[in-house]
């Protein structure tokens, strides 16, 4: 153990995008200290801003580079989702700024701990020592379900409080997986496990197992896998429409880094138990929360499942664990993200304070009767990101599908990729739903007053965004898909 | 001379196009002037054509191409030779006369011009038929009188028996068409072409079995618009259109295009001696059955429906043994007086307001002189009787038969003819002649002069165009292989006389049963015979129980059970199963945090298990 | 010896004690016994050496963890027998001895393999407090900086969580005024 | 000298008591207290096997392990506080707001 | 002229944006305008179009996703030349004869986006540039459907929808497959079709992607036993729902057979031609059959058009140029008839506000032009000769002839069982006495319908009389494909078969 490090081995470089947020986050958390009362808008743009910074430093990385004692590994598919992860939080803070006000925007912490959940996802995307995987893990999931508290109402209590207790189940098998492959390699590097366990062969083998198992269990929780799925209707219910949209994208793209980066050695080593389990979770995780979303009343409920399917959908990438799925995930995830982007975003414009529809949901099916009579443009682009969720070609979520099957095609998957197109072939049922209460149904209500209340210009702006690069996503398919193979490639998957 | 065929072809189609514009107005009389003035345009151009063609030599012109893909090429070419000039002259020439009489005919009818521009129609279509060079502008023709026939058959829509019988006819014309356009697909395939000139030249090389199914094939073409047995039913019905419309179609023209196919075919047909023999045999059948329904049927237009199928058959067994020019021959005969049977029967109709029961009738020779003579002269041309037309043409035929060593042939059709003489003599003294039967009401009256003149030409023919017999052989015989009969002298003498002799006793038997005696006893018609008969050999009714209602039932059972039950049921099925396991799989989302956490745990029990017990190959 | 018999006498406690935190019905005694299992767990620490997480196990979970939860039951007055019907009984019991059964059978596979080379091992005769200490401020710098994060995260959220913005019922807060 | 086996024995017989008590337990408070369980019967392995190993990784896991519990705690407590105070309970049948 | 495609497809689209801008009360006329000029744009196609060159023309080619092979890659030939100019020519006639008083406006924009959509999908020579416009092609129908149609309309958009849409889901694995084959084949990525012509698969491959292909065009056409979404959606669609459905939409699923399943797996087409020929005659019999037991008028109408795409597809597993030639063009005439026959139901129904023929009777004497119309497009529909029915039954039929006489014979039976349930149908609702006193006082066609159906009737003689300028024009191109197939072939038997198919010799 030396007693000198030369402070340019510790590549400090690596780790400027977490230090500006955690700057960010504190720097509010001070100026709410200084002055009292500030506007929401204050620290949505402020917070906006501090992501954007972030994002244009890490625009400048390009290749791998540890730094931290090999603690932090920005390698490709680091950069790439700390991009999305940044975007996407870029995009849903803002949608705070809407017309109606709620208590927790206006509150400092909610932005500091929104940027510290940030941090958090950015630490465990970019590192492979599970040490810091898990404590960024940690740090951004406990921040999240305090903002899904924050929302205050029962509901959010409730849903914070479901997510938090299943949380603490699956921290308990990501230590004990941890510890297994501790115990069987002796080390917590993703990379220095893997090389021991190739080294022996994987022997023993049910051990090896074993810990996949629990690790298999632990990010299965973070990315909605059956059965540890059953969190996510519920919670995206009760918390607020942004936060749920979040949580649809970003803490399932940390977890898509992190499985990757973990199965990856073992899919890679032809443990074919591995390749049939995650098959397995794979079609069960996509037919599951799809045939559940056929019955629900609540749009949102539908999202969540949707997105949950989705997230399987997504997972097979990992199981096929080409270059050309694992660049398909990416290019999946970040259509997905514009067009779910879109979709929570229109849920949050037409929230109305009052379940006027239903007394249990705040989104119920009825509420969208006949929409397309009183806002034409509103229910065309609602409808326009159920078709994209759909995967209906030519929007943005199609051409995700499109290399995903591909992916699996060349891979010699064909049961998959049929089972994967059937599965959108059901999916397209309940998202067609929405379009049938929109535009088949006479309206419910008479005048469009009551799907407006919480509509302001930003939110619009967000949506119009969502709304042309889902629209127009087969023009941004070729750049992002060369960026996004490119940094696969680099970080060697 | 182009210039003639093409105004014989068309002028029907403008006469029809113009007066179409006209269709659903009121009676206007001009448009049934313009129709018949235009048909018999097209008329004088067929004798112009006639002259021609007896003069010069054939014509034949391609106006267009019409279909063609890969290597089937179909153009509109028609051609002008000895048989079709005849049929053109025949067709035309009866076409006037309908046209002229339907002008009286149709006079309170408040579709008059409808009338015209469908019968005008169907005359173009009649002539495309006869006129075309090839199989499918044959087949056009072919259709379109079916759909004239549909039309016309069906033009008093608003009687359900009409619209029955139309589309009875249209049906059937159907099933036997499926079997020509069969023979034409077959034709093609093998010869490449289906211009008649390359077909009769490339048939000569062919296997003749495969000429035999080509035969087989165009024939059932030919029973269905002939009304041969099995499908004879539709034309005793197609007697619900108006009379000039089966005068025309359903006596002089349309159901003669059978004939004409096997006449045109001639060339096919001569080297398929087994397949003409089989058609000859059916049209003595046919000659027979349908002479013995006429017998004892009492609607007077049925009956010479009936007869005009018997004669039909006779043409067959003419076309059949490959005497094609006597076959036209007596076409052209049957033609003219069976038209003018079926005026004067409007005629009778018209006086004796639409009753149709001969039974009702009787002694309208008072009245309706005219009529009556015209009807006589018809009927015995019917019968066969010197020197009136059928007995040249007949005749011919029974002799043919007697030829070619089939006598049973022969016999039959002698029986026929006796039938025949008698039953249009019972129509003859059932009508006009004994004791008035109908009410005191009626009045009845002769027909407008113009219609009796116009009918006067029709007579003539009748009476007189059995003596061309021999400038029409020398004039068909061009192109139609000759055929000659090569009897002893005294023989074809015996056979004249037994025929004569036959047909005479028919007609005597008649007079006597219905002018002297009043007709049969009562007891005849309870008779199982006479049931039979009357009722068609219950064919019709057979027709109805075995196919119409079961196939409506199958149809029935296609749809409720097959489709709805069974194969949409399916569908849904699927729909309902996933639907269902939605909610079944909803019940996993109890909302109790305890079970949620249960689940987690479900999981890795199982996947622990799994990974301790379950080892596919590493 | 001595180990052996600390070990057995540890391991017998910590499991009893944590069988009564599962099993008992009243939160007093489940609390009490939580404790008291984490400080032998502790005794496990120092017997292998981990002197520092011994102490850190005290100081934290006994100290600060165990406090918080007492200060927890009495605002949420659990001191009471606590009423509980055990759901599908039958599922409970299976999924019990399941998932106790392979757990236990993972973790007693022979799955220990003598030739590891100790990436960081502990230094003879410099005290093991100290090692670790210079692990933490140089290989885990970053760790340890996240996690003082994350304790941050904890703090602010327990404060806003417990605080009183969030007594007020938020749908009447919800007014509609535009953006200043 | 206890084998390294003993302590992975013990971690699992814990760790199976903590899953015990998360199926068991309706109390959200005793819910927690067995994921405590869960966290420190990882906690006792690490140390084992780093002592084994004679390396020191697995001593720093589980110092932040600790620190992990000591967050989730403080995090659990005050969700459970916001919803004792909305409910009068905290027992885990009262969270069926939500299901289906 | 170089964007001449481009201008066609996206025409309609772009002026259904704008179409939002344009009052509601000229929306009408503003869709028949742009109708209108696509029609013209079409027509200038056609005219513009080289009839002596089999291969595309007004080819457009840019790359959209270079890296995965795909590219917006556009161009006509004789095979869809036609198709197009039916597509625009429907809408056209479809439009101006619209009856539809409530929200016209979504309604035409839809219509003018489903026109994109129709016409694109027979433009795209880019697989999944056609894949896109394929399924995009449900979402407007689905509105129109659920949205103007009947009672139980909903019910039938959503069948409609779902059925279609999973049926093409298996038709993508198949194209991505096709592509990755393309790819290990040459080393790069391309779904133009003119470069998947040149590949020469392996025999167990294209058995299975056939099915994948076969799947998503047997529902669009509807075969038998995946038709059972056409009834409901033509029974509850508005007329010009089902109008643009039967005349245009159907046509994409026999088009696929055309332009993919044939040229793409010759030897699999060869191998499942007696399957696909049975199931044609099923669709053939049974389907009229079923259309004679209905009571609704617009059922028959729509079980007839199941038994006219059985000889369609009958034609088209013809594998000689005759057969695919008269399939070509029984698609196009099929589409004017029944696009005729359902706007005929729609005329009456907009009268009587009912479609069964037990409550009519007797129109022929109430609106006689009406029967006339109806009448002249009934006779198309059974195939009379020298209206345009006649020329692709007839050449379709002629086609399988020399494969199998038997199996045309059962399909030839269609034109016996058309006759019977389009003149029963006739019979029922147009003979007879008038029974229902309502039906007394119906006005006949009147000026904007007649406007509508005249240029169909013209047409339907039009081509009945002339259809050289068509016929030859998709011939030529029919003959290059079949060439193709030929070469691509790997199958002896294959080859054997197609050059037997092609050529005059016996048969029996």
């Amino acid at each position: 153990m030396s007693d000198f490090i030369s402070l340019s081995s510790l590549n400090i470089p690596s780790l400027l995008p977490m230090a500006i947020l955690v700057f960010g986050a504190l720097f509010i958390i001070c100026i709410d200290l200084a002055v009292k009362n500030l506007n929401r808008s204050f620290y949505t743009i402020l917070s906006v801003l501090f992501i954007v910074l972030d994002l244009g430093v890490l625009i400048g990385y390009n290749g791998a580079s540890r730094g931290f004692f090999d603690t932090v590994l920005v390698d490709g598919i680091a950069i790439l989702s700390q991009c999305i992860i940044l975007i996407a939080s870029a995009f849903f803070i803002p949608l705070s700024l809407s017309n109606r006000h709620f208590k927790e925007y206006e509150m400092a912490e909610y932005y500091a701990l929104f940027l510290f959940m940030i941090v958090g996802f950015q630490f465990m995307v970019s590192s492979d020592n599970l040490i810091v995987i898990f404590i960024g893990l940690e740090t951004a999931s406990l921040s999240l379900y305090t903002l899904i508290a924050l929302h205050n109402r029962a509901k959010a209590f409730e849903a914070a409080i479901k997510y938090f207790t299943m949380g603490a189940l699956a921290a308990g098998f990501f230590a004990l997986s941890s510890l297994i492959f501790y115990a069987l390699t002796g080390s917590v590097e993703i990379n220095t496990i893997e090389a021991v366990l190739k080294e022996r062969e994987f022997q023993p083998l049910s051990a090896v197992l074993a810990g996949t198992v629990f690790m298999i269990a632990a990010l299965g929780f973070k990315l909605s896998v059956v059965p540890s799925h059953t969190w996510t209707p519920d919670v995206y219910e009760g918390s607020s429409a942004p936060l749920a949209g979040y949580m649809s994208i970003v803490p399932k793209i940390a977890g898509f880094v992190v499985a990757m980066r973990f199965f990856e050695m073992l899919i890679a080593s032809d443990i074919i138990w591995l390749e049939y389990i995650l098959y397995g979770l794979v079609v069960i995780t996509m037919t599951l929360a799809n045939i559940t979303a056929l019955v629900q009343e609540d749009v949102k409920r539908m999202l969540a499942f949707s997105s949950i399917s989705h997230a399987g959908f997504v997972l097979s990438a990992i199981l096929i664990g080409t270059t050309q799925a694992n660049a398909g995930l990416f290019l999946y995830w970040i259509l997905f993200m514009f067009t779910n982007l879109g979709a929570f975003s229109m849920l949050w414009i037409v929230r109305h304070k009052n379940n006027l529809w239903d007394e249990r949901y705040q989104h119920p099916f009825s509420k969208f009767s006949g929409m397309v009579k009183l806002m034409p443009t509103t229910a065309t682009i609602m409808g326009v990101f159920m078709f994209a969720l759909a995967g209906m070609p030519p929007f943005s979520v199609f051409w995700g599908k499109l290399y995903l099957i591909s992916a699996a095609v060349n891979s010699g998957f064909i049961y998959l990729a049929v089972i994967m197109v059937v599965n959108s072939a059901i999916a397209v049922y309940y998202y067609m739903k929405l379009m049938i209460y929109m535009f088949l149904k006479e309206p419910v209500a008479n005048t469009s007053a009551v799907y407006e209340t919480n509509a302001s210009t930003t939110l619009k702006v967000i949506v119009g965004f969502a709304t042309v690069v889902t629209l127009s996503a087969v023009l941004f398919v070729e750049p992002i898909l060369n960026i996004v193979t490119k940094f696969v490639i680099l970080s060697g998957f | 001379m182009e210039k003639y065929l093409y105004i014989a072809l068309f002028a029907p189609l403008v006469g029809s196009l113009f007066v179409a514009l006209f269709a659903s107005r009121p009676k206007m009389l001009f448009t049934g002037i313009l129709a018949s003035a235009f048909i018999g345009i097209s008329m004088i151009a067929s004798f112009v054509l006639l002259f021609h063609v007896y003069n010069h030599e054939p014509l034949h012109v391609e106006m267009m191409d019409w279909i063609s893909a890969g290597n089937i090429d179909i153009p509109f070419g028609f051609i002008v030779d000895e048989v079709s000039v005849i049929m053109m002259v025949t067709v035309t020439l009866v076409s006037t006369v309908v046209h002229v009489y339907s002008i009286g005919y149709m006079d309170h009818d408040k579709s008059f011009n409808r009338f015209f521009t469908y019968l005008s129609a169907f005359v173009f279509s009649m002539l495309i038929l006869v006129m075309s060079d090839n199989f499918v502008g044959l087949f056009i023709g072919w259709e379109g009188v079916g759909l004239c026939s549909w039309m016309l058959i069906g033009f008093w829509y608003h009687k359900h028996s009409a619209s029955w019988a139309a589309n009875e006819a249209f049906i059937m014309n159907r099933i036997a068409d499926l079997g020509m356009l069969m023979g034409l697909f077959l034709i093609y395939w093998n010869v490449g072409s289906l211009q008649y000139s390359d077909v009769f030249e490339a048939v000569k090389t062919l296997n003749p079995a495969l000429v035999g199914t080509i035969g087989v094939l165009l024939f059932i073409g030919a029973m269905g618009k002939s009304a041969q047995f099995p499908l004879h039913t539709w034309l005793a019905d197609a007697m619900e259109g108006p009379t000039p419309v089966s005068a025309l179609i359903h006596a002089a023209t349309m159901v003669t295009a059978g004939v004409y196919l096997v006449i045109r075919c001639g060339e096919i047909y001569t080297i398929i001696p087994q397949v003409g023999f089989g058609i000859a045999c059916l049209g003595a059948f046919v000659a027979v059955f349908a002479a013995s329904m006429a017998l004892v049927n009492n609607d007077l237009k049925r009956i010479i429906a009936y007869s005009t199928l018997s004669q039909l058959g006779y043409m067959f067994v003419a076309g059949g043994l490959g005497a094609y020019w006597i076959a036209l021959f007596h076409l052209m005969t049957h033609a003219f007086f069976k038209s003018l049977l079926f005026l004067g029967a409007g005629n009778v109709m018209h006086a004796m307001h639409d009753e149709l029961n001969i039974k009702k009738m009787g002694g309208l020779y008072g009245s309706m002189k005219a009529t009556a003579i015209l009807m006589s002269v018809a009927s015995v041309a019917l019968a066969g009787i010197y020197p009136f037309a059928g007995f040249f043409s007949k005749d011919k035929i029974l002799e043919v038969a007697f030829n070619e060593g089939a006598y049973f042939l022969w016999f039959a059709l002698f029986i026929g003819a006796g039938l025949t003489a008698f039953y249009s003599f019972r129509l003859v003294m059932l009508v006009f002649f004994g004791e008035k039967k109908y009410g005191h009401e009626l009045h009845p009256h002769e027909a407008q002069p113009f219609v009796i003149y116009a009918l006067m030409p029709l007579g003539l023919l009748a009476a007189i165009s059995g003596f061309f017999e021999h400038s029409f052989r020398e004039f068909t015989t061009r192109l139609l292989s000759d055929y000659g009969v090569h009897l002893e002298h005294h023989i074809e003498v015996i056979l004249i006389a037994s025929t004569l002799g036959i047909a005479i006793s028919g007609i005597a038997f008649a007079i006597y049963m219905y002018g002297k005696r009043g007709g049969f006893s009562a007891c005849w018609e309870k008779s199982f015979g006479y049931k039979v008969l009357s009722n068609q050999y219950y064919i019709p009714k057979l027709y109805e129980m075995v196919i119409i209602k079961p196939f409506g039932v199958a149809s029935e059972f296609m749809w409720k059970k097959i489709d709805v039950k069974i194969v949409d049921f399916t569908v849904d099925l699927i729909a309902r199963v996933l639907y269902a396991s939605g909610e079944k799989s909803r019940k996993m989302q109890s909302g109790n945090l305890s079970d949620m956490l249960r689940w987690m745990i479900v999981g890795i029990v199982i996947l622990l298990a799994l990974a301790i017990f379950y080892r596919p190959m590493v | 010896m001595y180990e052996i018999i600390a070990f057995y006498t540890f391991s017998a406690l910590v499991i009893g004690l944590f069988g009564i935190v599962v099993l008992s019905k009243n939160a007093l005694y489940s609390m009490t016994a939580l404790a008291g299992g984490m400080v032998f767990i502790s005794g496990f620490f120092f017997i292998l050496d981990a002197e520092f997480l011994g102490v850190v196990q005290i100081v934290v979970y006994t100290g600060a963890i165990m406090a918080l939860y007492a200060f927890g039951m009495m605002f949420f007055d659990t001191t009471r027998d606590v009423k509980e019907d055990i759901r599908c009984k039958k599922i409970f019991y299976t999924l019990s001895i399941l998932s106790a059964v392979l757990v236990l059978i993972v973790l007693s596979a022979p799955i220990f393999s003598a030739n590891i080379e100790a990436i960081y091992p502990t230094l003879e005769g410099v005290g093991n407090v100290q090692t670790i200490g210079l692990l933490l401020f140089t290989k885990y710098l970053v760790a340890f900086e996240l996690a003082a994060i994350m304790l941050l995260v904890a703090m602010i959220a327990g404060i806003v969580l417990v605080g009183k913005k969030l007594d007020a019922q938020s749908d009447d807060l919800e007014v509609a005024k535009e953006l200043k | 000298m206890i084998g390294l086996e003993h302590y992975l024995v013990l971690t699992g017989i814990l760790f199976s008591i903590g899953i015990v008590g998360v199926i068991r337990r309706t109390n959200l408070l005793m819910l927690f207290f067995s994921t405590e369980i869960l966290l420190n019967a990882v906690n006792i392995g690490f140390a084992a096997v780093s002592k084994y190993y004679g390396d020191l990784n697995g001593q720093i896991f589980s110092f932040f392990i600790i620190a992990i519990a000591a967050s989730e705690v403080a995090v659990g407590l005050g969700l459970l506080v916001l919803w004792y105070k909305k409910e009068g309970t905290i027992d885990l049948t009262s969270l069926q707001m939500m299901k289906g | 002229m170089d964007h001449m495609l481009s201008l066609i497809i996206f025409f309609p689209f772009v002026a259904g944006l704008l179409g939002f801008l344009v009052n509601k009360e000229s929306i009408r006329s503003y869709g028949v305008v742009i109708a209108g000029i696509e029609f013209l744009l079409s027509i200038g196609l056609w005219i513009a179009f080289d009839t002596a060159n089999a291969g595309y023309q007004f080819v457009e080619f840019s790359a959209l996703i270079p890296s995965f092979g795909m590219s917006y890659y556009l161009g006509v030939d004789g095979i869809s030349l036609f198709l197009v100019v039916l597509s625009t020519f429907t809408v056209l006639v479809s439009l101006i004869a619209l009856n539809i008083d409530n929200d016209v406006k979504n309604l035409i924009i839809a219509v003018l986006f489903l026109e994109m959509t129709m016409v694109a999908v027979f433009l795209c020579l880019d697989v999944i540039l056609f894949y896109a416009f394929w399924e995009l092609s449900l979402v407007p129908m689905l509105y129109i459907i659920g949205a103007w149609g009947s009672a139980n309309r909903v019910y039938a958009a959503i069948k409609f929808f779902l059925y279609t849409f999973a049926g093409s889901v298996l038709m993508l694995v198949g194209i991505l497959y096709l592509g990755y084959l393309y790819f290990q084949a040459t080393g790069v990525w391309s779904f133009s079709l003119p470069d998947w012509y040149l590949v020469q698969l392996p025999f167990n491959v294209q058995l299975w992607l056939f099915g994948a292909f076969f799947l998503a065009f047997a529902i669009k056409v509807p075969m038998f036993p995946f038709h059972t979404w056409l009834p409901y959606a033509h029974g509850q669609a508005p007329t010009i729902g089902s109008v643009i459905l039967a005349a245009v939409l159907l046509k994409m699923g026999s088009y696929g057979f055309v332009r993919f399943s044939l040229p793409l797996f010759p030897d699999a087409t060869v191998y499942f031609v007696y399957p696909i020929a049975i199931i044609a005659v099923i669709m053939v019999i049974y389907a009229a059959m079923v259309a004679y037991a209905q009571e609704d008028m617009k059922q028959v109408i729509a079980y007839s058009s199941i038994s006219h795409m059985g000889i369609v597809v009958l034609g088209t597993f013809a594998l000689n140029a005759e057969g695919i030639t008269g399939s070509i063009f029984l698609m196009l005439s099929h589409g004017i008839v029944s696009g005729a026959l359902f706007m005929l139901v729609g005329v009456i129904y907009d009268r009587r506000h009912t479609k069964l023929m037990s409550e009519f009777g007797g129109l022929a004497t109430v609106m006689p032009n009406f029967a006339t119309v109806y009448g002249i497009m009934l006779m198309a529909s059974v195939g009379l000769p020298l209206t345009i029915g006649f020329v692709g039954e007839f050449l379709s039929l002629a086609g399988f002839y020399r494969v199998d006489w038997l199996v045309t014979m059962l399909a030839g039976s269609g034109i016996i069982l058309g006759a019977v349930y389009m003149l029963s149908l006739y019979k029922k609702s147009f003979f007879g006495v008038v029974t229902k006193e309502e039906n007394r006082t119906l006005k006949d066609l009147n000026a904007k319908e007649l406007f509508a159906l005249v240029p169909m009737v013209a047409l339907v003689i039009a081509l009945g009389v002339y259809p050289k300028p068509v016929l030859d024009t998709i011939d030529i191109s029919v003959k290059k494909m079949i060439v193709l197939m030929e070469a691509k072939a790997i199958h002896v038997e294959t080859k054997a078969f197609l050059i037997n198919a092609n050529s005059i010799g016996e048969v029996q």
